[in-house]
């Protein structure tokens, strides 16, 4: 805004053209969009490029346009007299030597912001304008008159790899085999084994014996063997019991577990209640 | 071509010589393809001389687009006494839109194709008796189908059972050479693939999850009749 | 030009070489030319390589169809990412006809339509600092209907504000290839006149009275997650 003008002298000098056009704008109030749309509208009677446009000038516009509303009783809207009222400070602004003490942009920064505002409104304006010129689809080019329906198929293809494949057939041929548990065979003694083990030697035990001494010869060694050879002897056990064949008794935590062959007289005593996997349930 | 070439060539006379002043014949032309194009329906030719200029040869220009358009995706063609633009009809099932949806093959459809590659040539009844249940019809027709299997030799054996054998889309398709490549029985339980632990409610020996398929291959006895 | 001449000519690899079984260029341009023919709407160039077999160069053939209606009654446009024939301008005149009428827009519609384009992404606030008045919800919900504008990501800005872009029909409605080519765009941006410029302190603006949108806002959460 370096051409911004400092006097009142363009407000004198208005011409009768001018005035009548001011006139014309209050009649018209309801056709604009807002004070920004009014501003522009009174920036194009100035007659410059936007880009010079004074915006000392056109403040003064609009604070006449304000004016000579309210002479002729017509209400305007509030945003109307905010503008009003944000002119009139920045007019103050702009015709006042600029205080030091005071914050906040500057008067120039203010008009040079509305100027701004104002381009670019008009810039959209010219746009808007220049695109609804565009030829135009239905008006100006058409599209397709007989598009082809799409028919959508549906295909389904079936797939399987060469593991569901040897897993399906390992599946079938060893749907007989009680083997619950897939592992390398060789560390592993099953229940079934046990179950065996026990139910020939069970016979023998009267009196309470440790449990450890079911155990398969040659299992002790390797952790891995003696692991399963435990877990799958107490299990044969508990089974054992379950069908009343044994007693089983405990010291405490931690302590040998014992058992001994149940006697027909001693039925009384509960079998140990079903705690067994589901598996060992009787064929 | 020049439009004056092409008004020579087809021995119409020239512009200047017209009553009216049609437009050059290759703007006619034009017209008649851009209305083609979005007519909603085929358009007579006495509507499209009533749209074109005056003076315009509209059975001309209706030849010589047809002619353009010859071997071309799309195609100027006479329906009745009107004209219209159409898909040819060989590219027709490009107005399909396929959507491909892959499904991984049911249970019961990979052990029955185990058990054909693994026993080939099979029977029904041989497949059955090594599933311990009864094969359904769809199950054997969605192998077929896949062309994973196929119609071996009948068994010389009474009532001349026809079996299956593997095809060669089948090894393809599993990258095998030879149904003798898959591995044994050992070999799987090796590779600790044996890992057959019964889910619940599905414990071995129990019919499995497809009962209907026993009902439905009542009525399939002509199933093997080739 | 024989289909290998064009190939060579393109520099295409010769047919034997391509690791699919194309078909000839000429074949693959057919192709493309119905699939365009029979939509109203723009092919996406991704659902063209859909439809088409395996290995074609869908960009390539749209480029030599487009050449090959240079001039024609109808023409082969871009419109963003997809593709689409329709009838040349210059021929409007003969489609009285096919003419719709289109609602006529409001000075509001418009502008804001301009807005959007020219500034997209773009939030309701700042459309209304544009045009210094507050955008009613009819003015958006129109050009939402005439699917011109729609939803954009969401302002990583406090509130999370709303953004609104143009579509892909407004770019065929425009003939426009893509929102670059929107006449002025260069001269708008080198003249500064896209900057989002914030308004120094007290200047009056607009103040949003439609403080619903926020709480609408809220369960529309999951409308822009794509």
């Amino acid at each position: 805004m370096a051409d911004q003008e400092f006097d009142l002298e363009p407000t004198r000098t208005q011409s009768v053209a001018e005035r009548l056009a001011a006139e014309a704008l209050i009649v018209d109030v309801d056709g604009f969009e807002g004070p920004l749309d009014l501003l522009l509208t009174l920036g194009r009677t100035q007659k410059v490029d936007l880009r010079k446009i004074s915006i000392l000038h056109l403040a003064e516009q609009y604070l006449e346009f304000v004016e000579k509303a309210k002479e002729l009783r017509i209400e305007l809207a509030a945003d109307y007299l905010v503008m009003a009222a944000w002119l009139a400070f920045l007019k103050s602004r702009l015709l006042l030597p600029p205080d030091p003490t005071e914050e906040g942009p500057s008067g120039e920064e203010l008009a040079a912001h509305l100027a701004f505002q104002l381009e670019r409104l008009a810039a959209m304006r010219d746009s808007a304008a220049k695109l609804m010129a565009r030829d135009q689809k239905g008006r100006d080019f058409f599209v397709r008159g007989v598009p082809e329906n799409m028919t959508r198929v549906r295909r389904v293809t079936y797939t399987a790899t060469l593991m569901d494949l040897m897993q399906a057939y390992a599946r079938i041929r060893t749907k007989d085999e009680f083997r619950p548990f897939v592992m390398d065979r060789d560390s592993v003694f099953t229940m079934e084994q046990a179950l065996e083990r026990m139910r020939s030697m069970i016979g023998f035990s009267g009196t309470w014996t440790e449990l450890s001494s079911y155990f398969p010869i040659g299992w002790d060694g390797d952790a891995m063997r003696k692991r399963s050879a435990t877990a799958a002897t107490f299990a044969a056990t508990l089974q054992l019991a379950k069908e009343g064949k044994v007693e089983l008794r405990q010291g405490g935590t931690f302590e040998p577990i014992q058992l001994r062959r149940r006697e027909a007289a001693q039925d009384k005593i509960k079998p140990v209640e079903n705690i067994g996997p589901q598996e060992v349930q009787d064929e | 071509m020049s439009d004056e070439q092409m008004q020579e060539a087809l021995g119409l006379p020239p512009q200047e010589e017209s009553l009216f002043e049609a437009p050059p014949m290759a703007e006619q032309e034009r017209m008649v393809e851009a209305i083609l194009f979005a007519s909603a329906e085929p358009v007579s030719v006495k509507e499209l001389e009533a749209r074109l200029p005056h003076g315009s040869v509209v059975s001309q220009a209706l030849v010589n687009l047809q002619r353009r358009y010859e071997g071309r995706g799309v195609q100027v063609t006479r329906v009745g006494e009107a004209w219209a633009i159409r898909t040819a009809p060989d590219l027709g099932f490009l107005m399909q839109k396929e959507t491909v949806e892959t499904r991984k093959l049911s249970r019961a459809a990979i052990e029955t194709l185990a058990i054909v590659a693994y026993h080939q040539p099979v029977t029904r009844a041989e497949i059955e008796e090594i599933r311990g249940v009864s094969v359904s019809r769809g199950t054997v027709d969605q192998l077929l189908e896949l062309e994973w299997i196929r119609f071996g030799r009948r068994r010389m054996t009474p009532g001349r059972p026809v079996t299956f054998v593997v095809t060669q889309e089948f090894l393809d398709h599993f990258g095998l050479e030879n149904a003798r490549d898959l591995p044994g029985l050992k070999e799987l339980r090796a590779a600790g693939l044996l890992d057959n632990r019964p889910r619940p409610g599905n414990m071995p020996g129990v019919t499995n999850e497809d009962e209907e398929e026993v009902i439905e291959d009542e009525d399939q006895g002509d199933m093997f009749e080739e």
